[in-house]
C-alpha cells in the first residue's frame, strides 16, 4: 500500500462509511457495529499514513490540491487516535440517549452518519495543501457539525445550533476574506494561477510577497480561524455548543475540531512568519490573544457550576495556551505547542467522555447537586480526578510537559511580564477546577443517583484514553518526538 | 567528676541552712509589722521536722504527676542551684554544666512541673495559681533574658564559669555601660522570681504562687516548700556570680561567704517586700513591667551601637 | 469617470442597503434577487471590458444559484412559517440602516488601498462596493434581530466576498469558486430548516429571545 | 537505595491488589511500610556520607537520575524514622476508618506519600523534581479527604491553592537557573554566574516556594486548617517530615545561589516572626489538634533561624558561623521531627479513643491512657526543650549559632540576631505555658466529661508501639547527642564549613562555651535522690496518702471547678485581644441552666492577606461573566470589536 492509495482511501473512507450509515436498516445493533468498524478503518488508515510521514517527507495527490507533510501528521494522527476512542465510547452512550427515550434510533442513525461525515471534512482540512479548500473544509466541518449538535429537539439546542452556524459563518467570512487576499498577493508573483492557491508554494516565495498586505491577512486569519478555534473575544459559541451537544460530540468538537481550527491558523502563521512581516510580529500577536483567551476563560471557569460548561472553558483556556505557545515561537515554543494541541486533545476527549458517565450517573450536569462520586463510582471519580489533573497542569500528565516548556521557553526569551501572568492565570484556573473536582467527588451525593458504576466495556475507551495522557506525561515517545520536531522544522521554514 | 561532688556539697549545704534565712526573714518582718513572730530563727526548721512526721493525702483524682510532682520540683531547684559555679569555680570543664542556657531552661522545666502538678490537682485556686506562674514567666523571660544576652555577648561565651572568671579579672564589668544598666534590670528579674510581694504573696491567698501547694501535705508539702525556697536562692546566686562574683578560690571558703551573701540579699528583700503595697498579680506585673523592660532594651541598644 | 461599472456598483449598494432596512421579508427577498441580478450584470460587464473569460461562467452560475434558488428558498420559508413583517431591530428601524451604511463606508475606505494594491482589476469604485457590501451584512447580524434577516445578511456578506474574489482574483482555478458557492448553499439551507424550527419552539423569529445559555 | 524506593512501590500496590478485604488490606500495606521504613532507617543511618546516583528508566522523559549527598541521605533519615513510628501506628489506627473509606486505596495512597518524599529528595533534575514535588502534595490532600467532612474540603482546598502557587514558584525559580546554565540537571546549578539581582529574584522566588509548603509566617494559613483534618498517621507525618522536605529545598537553593547577607538576615526575620505568631495562636486554640500545628508553625521558625544564621555565615564567609547555624539547622530538624510525630500520634490516640477534639470536655485522662499519657508528657518535654531531652540540645545550638551571629561586627546583622534571640527566649517561655495546658487539660485533674471518660481505654499496643519509638528516639537523641552532633557535623561539612563540635560527651560550641546533656541527666538523677535519702534519714512518715476530693474552701467539689484550657491563657488573651481579635459568645439559657462561655480567637492573616485577593478575583469574574449574556448580536459584535482592536494592535507594533 504506498502512500498515494493510503491518502486516497483516507479521504474517501468517511464519505463511504456515513453513506453507508445512511442506508442501513434501523436497527441499533447493526448501525453501531457499521460506526465502528468504519472508524476503526479510518484510524487505522491514518496511523499507516503517519508511520510513513515521520521521516519528514511530503507526498501529493490530485496533482498537489491535497498533501500530508508531518504537520499535517500531528493531526491525522489526532484524529486517529482520539477519533476512534471517542467513538467507542459513542456506542454506550448513544445506547444509553436511546434507552432513556431522549432520542430515536433513526436520531441515532443521523447522528452516526453525521459523524463520519465530519470526520471527513477534517480531514479534507487537513489534507487540504490549496488555501482555499482549506477553507472549504473548515466551513463545511461547522455545517455537518451542527446538527449533531442540535440533535436533541429543544429549545435549548436550537439556541445552540443558531448560535454556532451565525457565528461560525460571521468568523469564517474575515477566514475567506483572507484567504482571497493571500491568493492575489501570491499571483502578483508567482502568476500561475492553479500554484498560487497552493500553501507549499507559498510558503517558498513568502519572502517576496508585500509584508503590509501579509500584516492584514494574518489579522483576517486571525480574527478567522480565531473564531473557529475559540480564541478570545470571539469564542463565545464554544460554551453553549460544548454544553449542549451530547457528550461524544463535544469530545469530538473540542479534541478534534478546535485543533484543526488552529491548524489552519498555524499555516498562516508559518506563511505569514516565514515572509518579510517577521515572526516578531506574529508571536506578539499570538501572545497577546492567548493571554486574553487564558484570562477570560479563568475568570469564566471560577464561576461555572455546570460540569460540561466548566470543559468547555477549559478548552478555551487551553486554546489560549496552544496560541500562547505559538506566540513564544522558536523550536522549543512551537514544539510545546504543537506537544500540547494532542495532550489537550487526549485529556478533553477523556474529561467530555466522562461528563457523560457522570451524566448518566446523577441525571444533571449541576456539579453542586453532585457528590461523592468516589464512593458511588470509583473507576469514574478516577478518571475524572486524571481528566481534571491533567487539565490543570499537575505534573505527571501530559499537559504539564508542553507547559513547562513554555515556562522555560518564555524565561529563556525574556518574557518575564507575559510568563507571570500566564502562571498567574494557571493558578486561577488550578483553584477553580480542583475546587470544582473536590464538590463533586467528595461529601454526600446532593441528588438521587440514578445508577452506580457504569460496565467495565463502557469505561475502556476512557481508560485507554487516560493511559495515553500519563504514558504522553512521563515517557519519551521517540517516533511522536521525531514527528513534531519535523513540524516545526516545517513551520520555521528549514 | 570533681565538680559533680562540690555540687552536691553544694546543694546539701545551701538545703540546710535556707530555712535559717527563712526563719530570720519571718522574725524580720514580724518585727517590722510590730508583732512579736516566732521566738527564734529556727522556726522554719521547726516547721519542716513537724511537717515531715504527718501523714499525707492527696486528691482522689490525681495521677503519678501529682504524685511524684514534689520530687520533681526539688530536682528542679538543686539543679537550678548546681548551675551556679561556687564551690567548682575554679575549672572550667565544668562550664558543660554551669550554662546559662542550661539555668534559664531548668527554670523552665520547674515552671512546668509546677503548672503540670497545679492542673493535676484538680484544685481550682491551685490551678489560677500555675496559671499565674506561666504568665509571670512570661514577663520576666525576655528581661532576663535581654540582660543576660549582654553580659553573654560582652563575655563572648555563655559559660557561667568563663563569665564569672573574666568579671573577677576585670575585663567586663561595671566600666562598660551596657553590663551597669543590664544589671540593674537583672536585679528587677530577680526580685520578681524570688516570689515577693508585689509579685506574689506566699502566705495568705491560695490562688497566688504558693497556693499551687495547696494540696500538698506533709512530707510532699515539706519537700515542694524546701524546692521553692531553694528557686530563689538559685535566683539570688544567679544574680551573685554574674554581677558580684569577688570570692575565694578555696571552696568551702567560697561556699561560706557565698552564704552569707545569699543570706544578707534574701532578708534584704524582705524590707522591699514588707514595705510594698499589694496589687492585683496581673496589674502589678503589667504596668511595672514595663520600666525594667525599657532598661534592658536600652542596655541592649548600648552593646549594638558598639559602646 | 461616470461609467456603467461604477454606476452599477452605486446601484448595487444601494440594493444591498434596501435589503438589510426593509421590515416585509417578501419585499426584503425580492431586494436581495434584484441586488444579486445587479451583480451579474457587473460580471458580464467585467468579461466584456477585461476579457476575463472565467467570470462569464462565474455569472451563469450565479444567476442560477443565488437569484432564483436561494430566493426560492426564503420565500417557501416565509410561506411555511406564514410571517409577515419583522420583528423590532436593535437600534430601531430608521437608525439602524443609517449607523450601517455609516460605518460599513469608513472601514471601506480604510481597507480598499490596501486592496487596490495588488487586486487584477484595478477598479475603485467597485472595491469599494464589494466591501461596503460585506460590511452592510456583518452590520445585518449586528443590528437585526428576527432570523431571516440575518439570512439575507448572510448572503449579502457572501455576495460582497463574491464580488472582491471576482474583482482581485477572478482567474483563480473553478474548483474554489464551486467549493464556495456550494458552501454558501449549503450554509443558507441548513440556517433556513434552523429558523423553521427556531420559529416551531420560540413561537416568533426573534433571535434576541433566545438567550437561556449565559455565564 | 533502589531496595528502599521497590519496598515502598512493592507496599503501594500490594494494598491496591486486596482492594476487596480492606482489615487485611490495611494491616498489609502499613506493615510492608513499616518494615520498609525499619530498612530505610538502617540503611541511611549506615552509609550517611556516601553519595550515591542510580539513573531512572532510559525511557523517562529527560532520562532522570536519582542522586543522594549526605544532605539527601539525612532528609532521607528523618523521613524513614517518622514514617517508620506512624505506619506501625497506622496498622491498628486504620480500624477506625473502615467505614468511611476503603483502607486499601489509604494504605496505598500513604505508601506513594512516602514514596514521593524520598524520591524529591533523591531527584536530581526540575522537572522531575516538580512532578515529585505535585505527586506529593496532591496525595497528602487526597489523604486528608479520608476525614470527610464539610470543613476538611475547604481545607485541603485552601491546602492545595497555596501548595499550587507556591509549585509554580519553584518552577519559575529552578527555570531562570536553568535559563542561565542551559541545562535542567542540579548539577549544572553547581557554579552558577547570576547578577546580584537576578540571585535576589530567584532566592525570594524559591523562598516563598519552599515557605509556602513549610508553613512559614505569611503563608502558614493552610496548616492550622489541614493538619487537623488528616487522619493521624497523614498529619504525623505531614507535619513531622513534609514540612521538613520544603526546607531541603530552601538549603538546597541556599548552596547553589551566590549568597548574599541580607538573604540571611530576611530567613532569620521570617523564621521569629513565624515562632512568635506560631507560638501565640498555639496558646488559645481549644482544639488540640490545631494547637499542634501552629506549633508546627512555631518550629518551623525556629529551624529558620537556625538556617539563617548558616546561609548568613555562608555570605559573610564565616565557615564557623555557618557550619554552626546548619548543624543547628539540621538537628532540629531531626528533633521537631520526632517529638511533632510523636504528639500527633498522642493526640491521635486520645482522638481515637475519645472522639472529640475539644481540649475543655476531656480531663484525667492519664488514669485510663496511662502510655500515651507518658508518651505525650516526653513529647511535651521535649518540645518545650526542657533540658535532658533533645529539644533543649538543638535550641542551645541554634542559640550558640546565633549568638555568634551577634558578634559580628555589622550593626544591622547584630540588631537582627538579638531581636531573634529575644524572640526565640519569649517563644520558649510561651511554649512551656501552651505545653502545660495541653497536657494536664488533657490528662490531669479530675474528668470533665462522665461519658467520654467512661469509655475511655488504652490505644491498641501497635499504636503505643508506634509511640513509643519516638519516645526512644526524643530520648536517645537527647542524651546521645555528641553522637547525632557528630554524624550531622558529617553531613554539614560535605557543603559548607567545619569545626570541631564534639569532644567526648561534651558539644562545644565555636564560641567555647560548652554543654553536655549526660551531665545535667546525671545531676538531675542525684538531686532526684536528695530529697529520697532527706525522707528516709528524717524517717518521714512515707504512709499511704488518704484519698480526699481536693480542697473548694469547703464549698462540695465538682469537676467543673477545676482550671480548664481557656481560662488558663486567658489573662494572656485579654492581654493580647489587639492580636487575636477573640469573639466572645455568651449564651445565658434562663436562670437554672448553665451559661455557655465561649471566645475563639481568629487567625486575621486570613482575611488580612487572603481574603482581600479571593474577593477581587471574585469580583472581576462576576464582571467578566456578564459578557456572555445569551445575545447572539453582541457575540457578533464581539467578532468586530475584535477584528478593530488587532488592526490597531498591528499599527502600533
Amino acid at each position: 500500500m504506498d502512500i498515494q492509495q493510503l491518502l486516497y482511501l483516507l479521504m474517501v473512507l468517511p464519505v463511504i462509511a456515513s453513506v453507508v450509515i445512511w442506508f442501513l436498516p434501523k436497527n441499533y445493533k447493526v448501525l453501531s457495529t457499521f460506526h465502528i468498524l468504519g472508524s476503526m478503518a479510518t484510524s487505522i488508515i491514518g496511523l499507516l499514513a503517519v508511520s510513513k510521514v515521520i521521516d519528514g517527507q511530503t507526498y501529493f495527490i490530485f496533482d498537489e490540491m491535497f498533501f500530508l507533510d508531518s504537520l499535517g501528521a500531528v493531526f491525522i494522527s489526532l484524529i486517529a487516535v482520539t477519533g476512534l476512542l471517542v467513538n467507542l465510547y459513542s456506542v454506550k452512550y448513544m445506547q444509553w440517549e436511546v434507552e432513556k427515550g431522549e432520542l430515536t434510533v433513526k436520531d441515532t442513525k443521523l447522528f452516526f452518519t453525521l459523524f463520519h461525515l465530519f470526520v471527513f471534512t477534517m480531514t479534507f482540512s487537513v489534507l487540504a495543501n490549496n488555501i482555499a479548500l482549506m477553507w472549504v473544509g473548515i466551513e463545511a466541518t461547522t455545517l455537518s457539525s451542527v446538527f449533531m449538535v442540535a440533535i436533541h429537539k429543544s429549545k435549548k439546542s436550537t439556541e445552540t445550533g443558531w448560535k454556532y452556524i451565525i457565528i461560525c459563518s460571521i468568523g469564517l467570512a474575515f477566514a475567506l476574506y483572507a484567504t482571497v487576499l493571500l491568493y492575489s498577493a501570491g499571483f502578483n508573483i508567482i502568476n500561475d494561477s492553479h500554484s498560487a492557491m497552493l500553501w507549499t508554494t507559498l510558503m517558498a516565495h513568502s519572502k517576496e510577497i508585500d509584508p503590509d498586505a501579509l500584516k492584514l491577512i494574518f489579522i483576517f486569519a486571525l480574527i478567522g480561524f480565531g473564531t473557529k478555534a475559540g480564541l478570545a473575544p470571539t469564542h463565545t459559541w464554544l460554551p453553549d455548543v460544548h454544553s449542549e451537544g451530547p457528550a461524544p460530540s463535544s469530545a469530538m468538537l473540542s479534541g478534534i475540531l478546535l485543533k484543526c481550527a488552529i491548524l489552519a491558523l498555524i499555516r498562516y502563521y508559518a506563511v505569514v512568519g516565514n515572509s518579510l512581516a517577521g515572526f516578531e510580529y506574529v508571536q506578539s500577536l499570538m501572545i497577546i490573544s492567548g493571554l486574553v483567551t487564558i484570562f477570560i476563560a479563568s475568570f469564566f471557569l471560577l464561576m461555572q457550576h455546570d460540569v460540561k460548561r466548566m470543559f468547555a472553558y477549559h478548552s478555551i483556556a487551553h486554546m489560549g495556551v496552544i496560541a500562547f505557545g505559538l506566540g513564544i515561537g522558536g523550536a522549543v515554543g512551537l514544539f510545546a505547542a504543537l506537544f500540547h494541541v494532542l495532550a489537550h486533545s487526549v485529556t478533553k476527549a477523556l474529561a467530555f467522555c466522562v461528563t457523560g458517565n457522570m451524566i448518566q450517573i446523577y441525571g444533571t450536569r449541576d456539579m453542586t447537586k453532585m457528590g461523592g462520586l468516589i464512593k458511588i463510582a470509583p473507576i469514574t471519580a478516577i478518571l475524572f480526578g486524571i481528566a481534571v489533573c491533567s487539565l490543570v497542569g499537575v505534573p505527571g500528565f501530559a499537559i504539564f510537559v508542553s507547559e513547562f516548556l513554555m515556562i522555560k521557553q518564555s524565561i529563556v526569551n525574556g518574557l518575564n511580564l507575559e510568563v507571570i501572568l500566564f502562571i498567574i492565570g494557571l493558578i486561577i484556573i488550578f483553584i477553580a477546577d480542583f475546587s470544582h473536582f473536590n464538590l463533586a467527588t467528595f461529601g454526600k451525593s446532593n441528588s438521587k443517583v440514578l445508577r452506580n458504576e457504569l460496565p467495565l466495556s463502557a469505561n475502556l475507551p476512557l481508560i485507554g484514553l487516560a493511559s495515553l495522557i500519563i504514558i504522553f506525561g512521563v515517557f519519551t515517545i521517540k517516533p511522536w518526538f521525531a514527528l513534531l520536531q519535523n513540524a516545526v522544522n516545517i513551520i520555521m521554514g528549514i | 567528676m570533681d565538680s559533680i561532688l562540690f555540687m552536691i556539697l553544694q546543694v546539701i549545704s545551701i538545703v540546710l541552712i535556707a530555712p535559717l534565712f527563712d526563719g530570720m526573714a519571718r522574725k524580720l518582718r514580724a518585727k517590722l509589722q510590730s508583732r512579736e513572730g516566732a521566738p527564734d530563727f529556727f522556726q522554719t526548721y521547726r516547721d519542716i521536722s513537724k511537717l515531715l512526721k504527718r501523714s499525707r493525702t492527696a486528691p482522689s483524682c490525681a495521677h503519678w504527676v501529682f504524685k511524684t510532682g514534689p520530687f520533681a520540683l526539688f530536682a528542679a531547684g538543686a539543679a537550678l542551684l548546681a548551675t551556679i559555679p561556687i564551690t567548682y569555680s575554679s575549672n572550667s570543664f565544668a562550664g558543660a554544666y554551669a550554662d546559662v542556657l542550661v539555668f534559664i531552661y531548668l527554670g523552665a522545666l520547674l515552671r512546668f512541673a509546677f503548672g503540670a502538678t497545679s492542673i493535676d490537682s484538680g484544685n481550682p485556686f491551685a490551678g489560677v495559681g500555675g496559671g499565674r506562674e506561666q504568665i509571670l514567666g512570661i514577663f520576666v523571660e525576655p528581661v532576663m533574658m535581654i540582660s543576660l544576652l549582654v553580659v553573654i555577648l560582652l563575655a563572648g561565651t555563655t559559660n557561667l564559669v568563663e563569665i564569672q572568671h573574666l568579671v573577677r579579672s576585670g575585663e567586663i564589668g561595671y566600666h562598660t555601660p551596657a553590663f551597669a544598666i543590664a544589671s540593674i534590670s537583672f536585679l528587677w528579674a530577680v526580685y520578681v522570681e524570688t516570689g515577693r510581694k508585689p509579685y506574689d504573696l506566699a502566705e495568705a491567698e491560695q490562688e497566688l504562687q504558693e497556693g499551687v501547694l495547696g494540696e500538698y501535705s506533709g512530707s510532699d508539702f515539706s519537700i515542694a516548700h524546701a524546692a521553692l525556697i531553694l528557686k530563689q536562692v538559685a535566683i539570688i546566686g544567679l544574680f551573685l556570680t554574674i554581677f558580684e562574683p569577688w570570692n575565694f578560690e578555696n571552696p568551702f571558703l567560697a561556699l561560706i561567704v557565698f552564704i552569707l551573701k545569699v543570706g544578707i540579699f534574701y532578708v534584704a528583700a524582705v524590707f522591699i517586700d514588707n514595705f510594698g503595697p499589694r496589687f492585683k498579680v496581673l496589674t502589678s506585673l503589667k504596668n511595672s513591667a514595663i520600666p525594667p523592660l525599657i532598661i534592658s532594651i536600652i542596655a541592649l541598644i548600648l552593646y549594638v551601637v558598639g559602646v | 469617470m461616470i461609467d456603467l461599472l461604477s454606476i452599477l456598483s452605486i446601484i448595487l449598494i444601494i440594493s444591498s442597503l434596501c435589503v438589510f432596512g426593509i421590515r416585509n421579508y417578501k419585499l426584503a427577498t425580492c431586494a436581495y434577487s434584484f441586488q444579486t441580478f445587479i451583480l451579474v450584470m457587473i460580471f458580464i460587464y467585467l468579461y466584456k471590458t477585461y476579457s476575463a473569460d472565467e467570470l462569464g461562467s462565474w455569472a451563469i452560475i450565479a444567476f442560477f444559484t443565488k437569484v432564483i434558488f436561494v430566493p426560492v428558498i426564503l420565500l417557501r420559508l416565509i410561506k411555511k412559517l406564514k410571517v409577515e413583517h419583522e420583528d423590532e431591530p436593535v437600534l430601531g428601524f430608521y437608525v439602524s440602516p443609517i449607523v450601517a451604511i455609516a460605518f460599513s463606508l469608513a472601514i471601506a475606505m480604510a481597507l480598499y488601498p490596501i486592496y487596490l494594491k495588488f487586486s487584477l482589476i484595478k477598479e475603485h469604485i467597485p472595491l469599494i462596493a464589494s466591501i461596503t457590501i460585506f460590511m452592510i451584512g456583518i452590520f445585518g447580524f449586528v443590528l437585526r434581530n428576527s432570523a431571516i434577516k440575518q439570512i439575507l445578511a448572510y448572503c449579502t456578506f457572501e455576495n460582497g466576498i463574491h464580488l472582491s474574489l471576482a474583482l482581485m482574483a477572478y482567474n483563480s482555478p473553478e474548483i474554489v469558486e464551486l467549493g464556495i458557492l456550494t458552501d454558501a448553499l449549503f450554509a443558507v439551507i441548513i440556517t433556513s430548516i434552523f429558523a423553521s424550527r427556531f420559529f416551531k419552539y420560540f413561537g416568533s423569529l426573534d433571535v434576541s429571545k433566545a438567550t437561556e445559555l449565559k455565564g | 537505595m533502589t531496595q528502599v524506593y521497590f519496598l515502598y512501590v512493592i507496599g503501594c500496590i500490594i494494598s491496591l491488589l486486596l482492594y476487596k478485604q480492606n482489615k487485611i488490606a490495611a494491616k498489609v500495606g502499613f506493615s510492608i511500610s513499616a518494615i520498609a521504613s525499619a530498612y530505610a532507617v538502617f540503611y541511611f543511618l549506615v552509609n550517611l556520607e556516601q553519595t550515591v546516583s542510580i539513573n531512572m528508566f532510559e525511557s523517562l522523559l529527560y532520562s532522570p537520575k536519582l542522586v543522594l549527598n549526605p544532605l539527601g541521605n539525612f532528609f532521607s533519615f528523618v523521613v524513614s524514622l517518622v514514617s517508620l513510628a506512624s505506619s506501625i501506628y497506622a496498622i491498628q489506627y486504620s480500624g477506625e476508618y473502615e467505614k468511611k473509606g476503603s483502607l486499601a486505596v489509604m494504605a496505598g495512597l500513604f505508601n506513594a506519600f512516602i514514596l514521593s518524599m524520598l524520591l524529591l529528595i533523591a531527584s536530581s533534575d526540575v522537572f522531575w523534581f516538580i512532578i515529585f514535588w505535585e505527586c506529593m502534595t496532591v496525595i497528602s490532600a487526597y489523604l486528608i479527604c479520608f476525614n470527610d467532612s464539610k470543613s476538611s474540603l475547604k481545607a485541603i482546598m485552601i491546602y492545595l491553592g497555596i501548595a499550587h502557587l507556591g509549585a509554580m514558584c519553584i518552577t519559575a525559580a529552578f527555570l531562570i537557573m536553568s535559563a542561565q546554565t542551559g541545562s535542567l540537571e542540579f548539577s549544572s546549578y553547581e557554579n552558577i554566574q547570576l547578577s546580584p539581582v537576578m540571585a535576589s529574584i530567584v532566592f525570594l522566588l524559591a523562598f516563598i516556594g519552599f515557605g509556602s509548603k513549610a508553613g512559614m509566617f505569611p503563608m502558614h494559613v493552610w496548616l492550622p486548617k489541614a493538619h487537623p483534618a488528616a487522619p493521624t498517621n497523614v498529619s504525623a507525618l505531614m507535619s513531622g517530615v513534609m514540612i521538613k522536605v520544603a526546607l531541603f529545598g530552601i538549603i538546597k537553593f541556599c548552596l547553589w545561589l551566590p549568597v548574599m547577607e541580607w538573604w540571611g538576615l530576611l530567613i532569620i526575620i521570617v523564621g521569629a516572626l513565624s515562632a512568635l505568631l506560631g507560638v501565640l495562636y498555639a496558646l488559645v486554640q481549644h482544639d488540640y489538634k490545631a494547637l499542634l500545628a501552629y506549633h508546627s508553625v512555631e518550629n518551623i521558625g525556629i529551624i529558620l533561624l537556625g538556617l539563617g544564621t548558616g546561609v548568613y555565615g555562608i555570605a559573610a564567609n564565616m565557615p564557623t558561623l555557618a557550619a554552626i547555624g546548619f548543624l543547628a539547622g539540621l538537628y532540629h530538624i531531626l528533633n521537631h521531627a520526632t517529638f511533632k510525630g510523636l504528639l500527633f500520634l498522642g493526640a491521635g490516640s486520645v482522638l481515637y479513643t475519645t472522639h472529640t477534639k475539644e481540649m475543655d470536655n476531656l480531663g484525667g485522662l492519664a488514669r485510663k491512657m496511662p502510655l500515651t499519657a507518658f508518651a505525650f508528657l516526653i513529647g511535651s518535654l521535649a518540645i518545650t526543650a526542657i533540658p535532658p531531652l533533645n529539644g533543649f540540645v538543638s535550641e542551645w545550638v541554634t542559640y550558640q549559632g546565633m549568638f555568634q551571629g551577634a558578634l559580628s561586627e555589622y550593626a544591622s546583622s547584630r540588631v537582627v540576631f538579638c531581636i531573634a534571640i529575644v524572640a526565640l527566649a519569649l517563644t520558649g517561655a510561651l511554649a512551656v505555658m501552651c505545653f502545660v495546658k495541653a497536657y494536664s487539660v488533657i490528662f490531669g485533674g479530675t474528668p470533665r466529661d462522665k461519658k467520654i471518660f467512661e469509655n475511655a481505654r488504652e490505644v491498641p499496643v501497635t499504636m503505643v508501639i508506634g509511640m513509643f519509638v519516638l519516645v526512644a528516639g526524643c530520648i536517645a537523641f537527647g542524651l546521645g547527642a555528641n553522637i547525632v552532633v557528630k554524624d550531622i557535623m558529617l553531613v554539614v561539612s560535605s557543603f559548607s564549613g567545619n569545626y570541631e563540635a564534639v569532644n567526648g560527651t561534651v558539644i562545644n560550641s565555636p564560641m567555647g562555651s560548652t554543654v553536655s546533656p549526660l551531665l545535667i541527666a546525671a545531676v538531675l538523677v542525684i538531686t532526684v535522690l536528695i530529697p529520697v535519702v532527706i525522707l528516709k534519714l528524717a524517717k518521714a512518715n512515707r504512709t499511704k496518702p488518704r484519698q480526699t476530693d481536693p480542697w473548694a474552701c469547703g464549698f462540695k467539689y465538682d469537676s467543673r471547678m477545676q482550671m480548664t484550657a481557656s481560662p488558663f491563657t486567658g489573662d494572656l488573651r485579654r492581654l493580647l485581644n489587639w492580636l487575636y481579635r477573640s469573639e466572645t459568645k455568651v449564651k445565658d439559657q434562663g436562670y437554672f441552666a448553665p451559661v455557655v462561655y465561649e471566645t475563639h480567637a481568629k487567625d486575621i492573616w486570613w482575611n488580612l492577606l487572603y481574603e482581600p485577593v479571593i474577593k477581587l478575583t471574585v469580583n472581576t469574574a462576576k464582571v467578566v461573566s456578564k459578557m456572555q449574556n445569551g445575545n447572539v448580536n453582541m457575540y457578533s459584535l464581539y467578532i468586530l470589536i475584535a477584528l478593530c482592536l488587532f488592526v490597531g494592535i498591528s499599527y502600533l507594533l
